[in-house]
């Protein structure tokens, strides 16, 4: 499909549609398209011709803006002016068209290639392959004793126990994990055993409640500590993970 | 059907991707390998003989079973299974230069293609059908591409020997082989 | 087989869950439901009387082709006796760089590798050999990555200090091969 049908095609289309329809895939593939409409010999190109088509086309596309496109355009300008030089007599003349029909028979050939692969990708594309899968074996042991759930229901407790924060006043501090962390390890350097709440004693501002939740989860998860709860709705209790700090 | 038949379907129908011959023969260790081939012959030969909604075949460097064509639209239109989107053009495009080029840079790509690559490269990368395979000597020692076997198995090729050669492509260019063909 | 049974075990085959009976009708809108039930019944028998390593059975208000439970122990033993497989090029580097710097954000690493990584730390997090060990400071508190004891394993080292330095790593690469790498 040549990009002038797709034009007509795209009922209301701008040329900004047609550009991100790709009608084609590159600058060659224009140039390709073009020497077949012509009916031109590639390695004969009238190259004056073929420049100005070029030109005409990426306008009526709308490709204009393409850096891609405006390259290939202006190298096939001084294509166009070398040809027009006069040719040196007895010397070997090099035609100045040599190197872009080089590269647009290896697009070409490429393109012979993508054809091959498309076809074959169509014929395996009609076929299923199995997608059920059964259940697979469980998933390892989750690394803390305590559920993400239980732990935010704590965090919920202990907000709604703290004042209350007024509505439009939107959590102003961002969280600073650091700050918890250093917090809970100095208290866990002291003791081998805290609770949630005593970590949340001297200040129940959501933004250090949650800073501190992050940092134990955070701890956790690198096996300093453990994080604990008897029962449901229990105080989290929060251990020093010897073994952990050892490794 | 030998037991060995029934054994390599039961593994073969589990798997969403194809299996080795060397995987299928570490199902049963008692097995030969020549037991395992006729084995597999057997199991297509059965679903080909037989009439089976499915079939076995060859590609992506082992086995799979896979739905007969013919079922594929009236699966999609009950909804049952959904075909995977068609690659577009510019990823084909790469996909064919990766495929005879490989080891190849993004670079050397956008040479032949005349457009920049770097988007459609990491898609493909994403999808598994190219992966980064070294890095070239050289200023920046820039990455270099090759296929994957998921590529073999989206285009349903057993390897890539079964893509032409290059000097059997109509165009011949430069006696270049598909080099690095893995 | 008639055609609906061929028609149905493609279907059956394709789907990612249970068909339910009302489902499986709508494959062929001419087939009444009597047909279908019948066709289903074809399918069973076949795979029971002909041998088959799969049966069909109904389960969770649907249709479904398992693999017969005297051949799950065999596959996963295949699969555990499957050989390792090789990490990719990408997957390497990116563990490298994760091993040397962590820790160590995502952007981080892909500046180091000049590609996108997300997939390969993905997969390698998947493999369990790097783990979120925290955050970093700044804008979006990016994931900082490191190795886990498994990476150690893996490449049979006591400790990440056993890696070479990296001043040292030019003439510990050229005196020996790395032990226990892949």
């Amino acid at each position: 499909m040549t990009g002038d049908q797709l034009l007509l095609e795209s009922p209301g289309g701008d040329a900004a549609f047609v550009v991100e329809l790709k009608a084609f895939s590159g600058p060659l593939d224009l140039l390709l398209s073009l020497i077949r409409e012509e009916q031109v010999d590639i390695y004969d190109i009238p190259i004056a011709r073929i420049a100005e088509q070029f030109l005409a086309r990426i306008r009526t596309l709308g490709l204009n803006d393409a850096a891609e496109y405006l390259e290939m355009a202006a190298r096939l300008l001084r294509i166009k002016a070398q040809m027009l030089l006069p040719r040196p007599d007895g010397e070997v003349w090099e035609d100045p068209r040599a190197e872009l029909v080089r590269r647009l028979l290896e697009y070409q050939q490429m393109r012979e290639v993508v054809d091959l692969l498309e076809r074959r990708g169509e014929e395996r594309r009609n076929q299923f392959a199995r997608t059920f899968t059964p259940p697979d074996a469980p998933a390892p042991p989750p690394m803390l004793a305590l559920s993400l759930a239980d732990l935010l229901a704590a965090v919920d407790r202990v907000l709604r126990a703290a004042k209350r924060p007024s509505v439009h006043d939107v959590v102003s501090r961002p969280l600073d994990v650091p700050a918890a962390v250093a917090v809970i390890r100095a208290l866990l350097a002291l003791r081998s055993r805290i609770r949630f709440t005593e970590i949340l004693r001297h200040s129940t501002d959501p933004s250090f409640v949650l800073s501190t939740l992050m940092g134990l989860l955070e701890l956790a998860k690198v096996g300093e500590l453990r994080v604990h709860q008897p029962r449901p709705f229990a105080n989290v209790e929060i251990e020093r993970d010897a073994a952990g700090q050892a490794a | 059907m030998t037991p060995l038949a029934k054994l390599l379907e039961a593994a073969l129908f589990a798997s969403p991707r194809p299996i080795s011959l060397a995987e299928l023969a570490e199902l049963d260790p008692e097995a030969p390998l020549a037991a395992v081939t006729a084995a597999l012959e057997e199991l297509r030969e059965h679903y080909n003989v037989d009439g089976h909604g499915v079939e076995l075949v060859e590609l992506g460097g082992g086995w799979q079973i896979l739905t007969r064509a013919e079922y594929t639209e009236a699966i999609e239109r009950a909804q049952l299974a959904a075909r995977p989107q068609r690659l577009s053009a510019a990823a084909l495009e790469t996909l064919a230069i990766v495929a005879y080029r490989q080891p190849i840079g993004r670079a050397e790509i956008e040479e032949i293609r005349g457009v920049n690559v770097g988007g459609v490269l990491k898609s493909l990368h994403e999808r598994g059908l190219v992966d980064v395979v070294g890095r070239a000597e050289g200023l920046g020692r820039p990455l270099l591409y090759g296929t994957t076997p998921q590529f073999l198995e989206h285009f349903a090729l057993r390897h890539l020997q079964e893509l032409p050669r290059a000097d059997e492509l109509a165009i011949a260019l430069r006696s270049a082989e598909p080099a690095g063909v893995e």
